[in-house]
């Protein structure tokens, strides 16, 4: 099991912002978190890394093995990226302005120690060519951005990726060709695929399982087809229907 | 906590009051300098020879100067000049300031690169002596060092006030009220106006301390305020060579220049956390 | 980016000539006959019709103008009427003084304010930040003069650690004379190996150069840590969090670059603002800069020594504009594309 | 002749245009306008509201191009609905809906939230003490004050949560005012617009019945478009072709994603009538056929 998550709360300030009861991912299966604005989704996924800053975290949490909450910042630094990435919503601002994509992908190799891995099957894996390495952050598209998120996590061996929302501000055309990138790799590479996003359509074309969340709670959680098919909770109902 | 790093934890956090903290010291240099005449132990210019340069004691908390004057009540009253000069520069150089910005920024084209471009040579053209040959021309008095320092000081604003105002010209709203026939003018009081007084007004705080210290280096310099008004920056140059022996008569003029452009700037930072919409540390 | 460098060059020149015609304007606000201000007071009769002919007075104003833009193209600054000596001349010794100073107080400013910076930004509201804050707030918030003064007392005249004032040991003329280069002394003392005058003016420059160097240094500190806290707040940090690095090589490593732009922008103008400051603490520490002389020229009404200043201190600003517009360039590619 | 078309419209901001020669008429039952971000919609949108004059061509408000137009005429019949920060942040709502109002007919306001589904006592509020949706609302109520004719709106619910988006398309569907579309969303268009017109690099590849186009699309594009947008349960997303090749600047703009690119498609092709559609492809007859 690569995602372990039993009875996981996160509070801003006192404030329940994401309750998570139960929450598996294993190995080659694609699990989505899917809600509205404000329904914890986000949350929930950045607590797995613990990214959610001024946070207070309880509950269990193991991701590759490590108990997240309890781990030494060393430890915890240690599964970031190498064994668990994250792919983030708006591409390009998730690459800082004034670093070369190569220059980033050889610093994350160096601080993992993997300065071996195969850079060029990384992006290949992802259909980019070598030469985006020379190029900034500013000077690629959107989809070439996200996709080079993507190669980061292959080259370092990552088995989890946490994609909160990576296509939702691309173009349609732009989404397809990321969120077939994901499949392919995710069936490859027997990845555990953890899906945060708002779109119940693209949920329903890759998910293994389904969370329904809205006001930080899990209204409904099983199998996408039997979720999306005939949902038992009325707001998951409502989400359905709400679809033009 | 997760993402803690163990030299973080040991840290306190000290909460920001640093706009409150400014707040208070400001208030409490207005109120002196408005309360002088009730404050003051003695009456401004009354020079007592045989008190000459007597240092800080029970009668005279801060000593007396060179005609043994008060130097406590002379700093009460100095106080008056000195955010009189502020308030009036950065009345001035605002309303200036960012009426030409404003419509420079609005108007954009060739408007904006003619306002922009004078802007820049008042910019290029140096402060102190843009003052100096102004103060020169026209007999130095606290009237003179008001519009010296703010033929300089305008463009700053023009500077700001453009370049908010051009971003918010792009605004959806803005393009809305267009779609609604509101004439340029009425757009530009209704809501670029309204939109830009944030920055600006951080601006002013910030600016305030900056006035000071300069109005104070004219007098230095002999162009400002002449003898005998009380002036901070006068009182330093008049007993700058007092420096070793009567340590007091320059040092408490400096000290109050030094107290006033702190809580004014210490106001204008925390001002700038409190407005600046991305403020909430995440 | 060559288009942009053009652009902004053009608009440099733009500003240089509206700072002429800005000078020629404020010269002629001087009260008095302008011969009378180019002859000097006690002229002859002869002397002012002999200067209004030389200098053309008679002429329009818009020719007078045009003759003062050639002349100051051409070198001929005026002549100062209180040494006597060409301005150009006069400011060829006196700028590299001036510039020597700030040059040195900017250094200062860089080397403390950014790490100043950058320490506050890592422990953000914490006590090294608030510390690093409170000693900015302290040091933009002094009165230049009377830093000066106290400092000169406290650490000259009284501890005696470094010397009172001027720029140098001028004893040190005769026994280890100093052969000009670049006319600034402490390089040509570097250069040409002279260690005496480079130790007695590293001495001369300390006060002075702390006092200068107070703004700035404040200024760049504060620009830093909002800079870097502005930037370490974006997404990238997080992604950056998110492949495992620490804190700190976020901020040294990803974050410190784009956030020099803002910084770098501001040194332009935090160097013109040090000219200026440099005035007064000039005339505190007998400094040979261009304060002294801007100021001997204001005491003694010497016009054409007061707009040669003004037009150098305005020529050195718009330059330092355009090299800060280059490094921008280098420091943030996103500006290359613009 | 309709109240508002496009005559060869060229539109850019300084001297690069971004929509090139695009003529548009704003027929009956809702016009859509599909396209994805780059491709000039709502630069194309804000020359239809008169906020940018062409570089060449014209846009006409009736028998007149708009800048000889009467434009107080044209803004009583034309009102914008923008995506986001449509509303002055610093101004209560009531008070921005006031704004489309002569002085005297200020007291309508409330009668306009209400018309919108909002309560009138929300007036007081600025912008960020409603919902998103109901901002939309409010944005959509000081379109409504000056009774047009027409709405032209750009991306009036992408910044919605899904469920907040069906209740605003309710809202739109039901005013009997004509409307310009600009969206990505095909969904959205299907549901409110008779006619579309898909827009690539600033130029109009295909034009049609929404219904039409989409069911059977005959370019190259307008299919690559349809067969990305994943469907509840359908097939996985269908990537055609790489999407970051740039526009061809010569011959069809598209030719350099086309997977049925053939040096044909080196000249530009231009808009001819197929089967009841106008598209500007060679091998439109192709793309309808498989």
């Amino acid at each position: 099991m690569m995602i372990s998550v039993r009875d996981l709360q996160v509070r801003y300030a006192g404030r329940l912002v994401a309750d998570v009861p139960e929450l598996d991912v294993g190995a080659g299966e694609c699990v989505a978190i899917v809600g509205e604005s404000g329904s914890g989704k986000s949350t929930t996924l950045l607590s797995l890394l613990g990214l959610t800053e001024n946070a207070e975290i309880s509950g269990r949490v193991r991701v590759c093995g490590v108990d997240v909450l309890t781990a030494s910042p060393k430890a915890l630094r240690e599964i970031r990226g190498a064994r668990a990435a994250l792919v983030m919503q708006s591409p390009q601002a998730a690459l800082s302005p004034a670093t070369r994509l190569g220059t980033l992908m050889r610093r994350a190799l160096k601080l993992h120690g993997r300065q071996g891995n195969d850079v060029d099957a990384a992006l290949e894996a992802v259909v980019l060519d070598r030469e985006i390495l020379r190029r900034y952050p500013h000077e690629v598209s959107g989809g070439q951005a996200q996709r080079f998120a993507i190669a980061l996590a292959i080259a370092l061996g990552a088995e989890v990726i946490l994609a909160d929302e990576p296509t939702s501000a691309l173009d349609v055309t732009v989404q397809a060709e990321v969120v077939g990138v994901l499949r392919r790799l995710r069936a490859e590479r027997d990845l555990a695929l953890l899906l945060v996003s708002h779109d119940l359509a693209l949920v329903s074309t890759i998910a293994d399982r389904v969370l329904v969340m809205k006001d930080g709670a899990v209204v409904e959680s099983g199998p996408a087809a039997e979720v999306l098919a005939e949902p038992a909770h009325p707001y998951t109902r409502e989400l359905l229907e709400a679809l033009p | 906590m997760t993402d803690v790093q163990p030299l973080r934890r040991s840290l306190p956090r000290i909460p920001d009051r640093f706009a409150a903290f400014g707040a208070v010291l400001l208030a409490v240099v207005v109120l002196a300098a408005l309360l002088a005449p009730w404050l003051a132990p003695y009456p401004l210019d009354e020079p007592r020879p045989l008190e000459r340069l007597l240092p800080p004691s029970g009668a005279h908390w801060f000593g007396t100067d060179q005609v043994g004057r008060d130097v406590l009540t002379r700093i009460l009253y100095g106080g008056r000049t000195s955010l009189t000069i502020a308030v009036a520069v950065l009345g001035v150089s605002a309303a200036v300031g960012v009426t030409l910005g404003v419509v420079a920024g609005y108007a954009g084209g060739w408007v904006r690169d003619v306002i922009m471009r004078v802007t820049d040579v008042f910019l290029a053209f140096p402060a102190l002596l843009l003052s100096l040959a102004l103060a020169v021309v026209l007999q130095p008095s606290v009237n003179t060092v008001i519009l010296a320092i703010a033929v300089t000081w305008w463009p700053w604003y023009t500077r700001l006030a453009a370049s908010v105002a051009a971003s918010i010209a792009t605004r959806p709203y803005v393009d809305a009220a267009r779609c609604l026939g509101v004439p340029a003018p009425l757009i530009i009081v209704r809501h670029v106006l309204p939109n830009s007084l944030t920055p600006v007004l951080v601006q002013l705080s910030l600016d305030a301390g900056g006035v000071i210290l300069t109005s104070a280096a004219l007098s230095y310099l002999g162009l400002g305020a002449q003898e005998p008004t009380a002036e901070w920056g006068l009182m330093v140059q008049q007993g700058q060579t007092l420096f070793t022996t009567n340590w007091w008569v320059v040092t408490f003029p400096g000290l109050a220049i030094l107290v006033t452009a702190f809580a004014f700037n210490v106001l204008g930072e925390g001002l700038r956390n409190a407005l600046d919409p991305r403020r909430a540390v995440k | 980016m060559l288009a942009y460098l053009a652009r902004r060059l053009g608009q440099a020149l733009l500003v240089v000539a509206g700072v002429v015609v800005l000078t020629f304007a404020v010269m002629r606000l001087v009260p008095g006959d302008p011969a009378v201000a180019f002859a000097g007071p006690k002229a002859t009769p002869e002397q002012l019709a002999e200067a209004r002919a030389r200098f053309g007075l008679d002429d329009p104003l818009p020719v007078q103008l045009l003759t003062y833009a050639r002349d100051l193209v051409t070198g001929d600054w005026g002549t100062s009427l209180r040494t006597r000596q060409p301005v150009r001349d006069d400011l060829y010794l006196a700028f590299p003084a001036s510039l020597e100073l700030v040059g040195a107080a900017l250094l200062v400013a860089i080397a403390l304010g950014v790490p100043l910076g950058v320490l506050a930004a890592r422990h953000k509201m914490r006590l090294p930040d608030f510390g690093v804050r409170l000693g900015s707030m302290l040091a933009v918030s002094v009165p230049v003069f009377w830093l000066a003064l106290a400092l000169q007392t406290v650490f000259a005249s009284n501890l005696g650690w470094f010397p009172i004032a001027g720029e140098y040991d001028t004893s040190l003329d005769t026994t280890s004379p100093l052969t000009l280069w670049t006319n600034i002394t402490v390089v040509d003392a570097l250069i040409t190996g002279n260690w005496p005058i480079f130790t007695s003016t590293l001495e001369h420059l300390v006060l002075p150069a702390l006092v200068v160097a107070a703004y700035p240094t404040g200024v760049i500190a504060q620009m830093t840590r909002a800079a870097l806290i502005e930037e370490s707040g974006q997404d990238h940090a997080r992604l950056e969090r998110a492949l495992g690095f620490g804190e700190t090589s976020i901020l040294t490593r990803f974050a410190l670059r784009p956030a020099l732009s803002p910084v770098l922008s501001l040194i332009a103008l935090v160097f013109a603002y040090a000219i200026v400051n440099g005035f007064l603490v000039e005339a505190v520490f007998n400094w040979p800069g261009l304060g002294r002389y801007a100021a001997e020229s204001i005491r003694s009404l010497d016009t054409p020594a007061i707009a040669g200043v003004t037009l150098l201190v305005a020529l050195v600003y718009v330059l330092a504009n355009l090299v800060v517009d280059v490094l921008q360039g280098f420091v943030d590619p996103r500006t290359r594309s613009r | 002749m309709t109240m508002l078309r496009a005559e060869r419209v060229t539109l850019g901001y300084g001297r690069r245009p971004v929509v090139h020669e695009v003529s548009l008429d704003i027929t009956e039952g809702g016009v859509g306008l599909i396209g994805e971000s780059g491709s000039g919609k709502t630069t194309l949108a804000r020359a239809f509201l008169g906020l940018l004059s062409p570089m060449s061509g014209d846009i006409w408000y009736g028998d007149r191009p708009l800048r000889k137009a009467d434009l107080r005429a044209f803004r009583r019949d034309v009102q914008p609905v923008f995506q986001a920060e449509a509303l002055d942040p610093r101004m209560r709502v009531g008070r921005s809906v006031a704004e489309a109002l002569p002085r005297a007919a200020r007291s309508r306001v409330g009668e306009l939230l209400e018309q919108v589904g909002l309560d009138p006592a929300l007036a007081d509020r600025r912008p960020h003490q409603l919902s998103g949706g109901q901002r939309q609302r409010v944005v959509i109520a000081r379109a409504l004050a000056v009774g047009p004719r027409l709405l032209i709106l750009d991306e009036p619910t992408s910044a919605l949560d899904v469920t907040v988006q069906a209740r605003i398309l309710d809202l739109l569907a039901a005013l009997d005012t004509e409307r310009l579309l600009i969206t990505h969303n095909l969904a959205v268009v299907e549901r409110l617009c008779r006619t579309s017109h898909v827009l690539f690099a600033g130029r109009v590849v295909e034009s049609g019945p929404t219904a039409e186009l989409l069911a059977s699309p005959a370019h190259p594009y307008t299919r690559a478009l349809r067969d990305a947008v994943p469907k509840l349960g359908g097939p996985p997303p269908q990537a055609r072709g790489r999407t970051e090749a740039v526009p061809a600047a010569t011959g069809c703009p598209f030719r350099l994603r086309c997977p049925l690119a053939v040096p044909q498609c080196e000249q530009a092709p231009a808009l001819r009538d197929v089967d009841g559609r106008r598209v500007a492809c060679h091998r439109a007859e192709d793309v309808l056929s498989s």
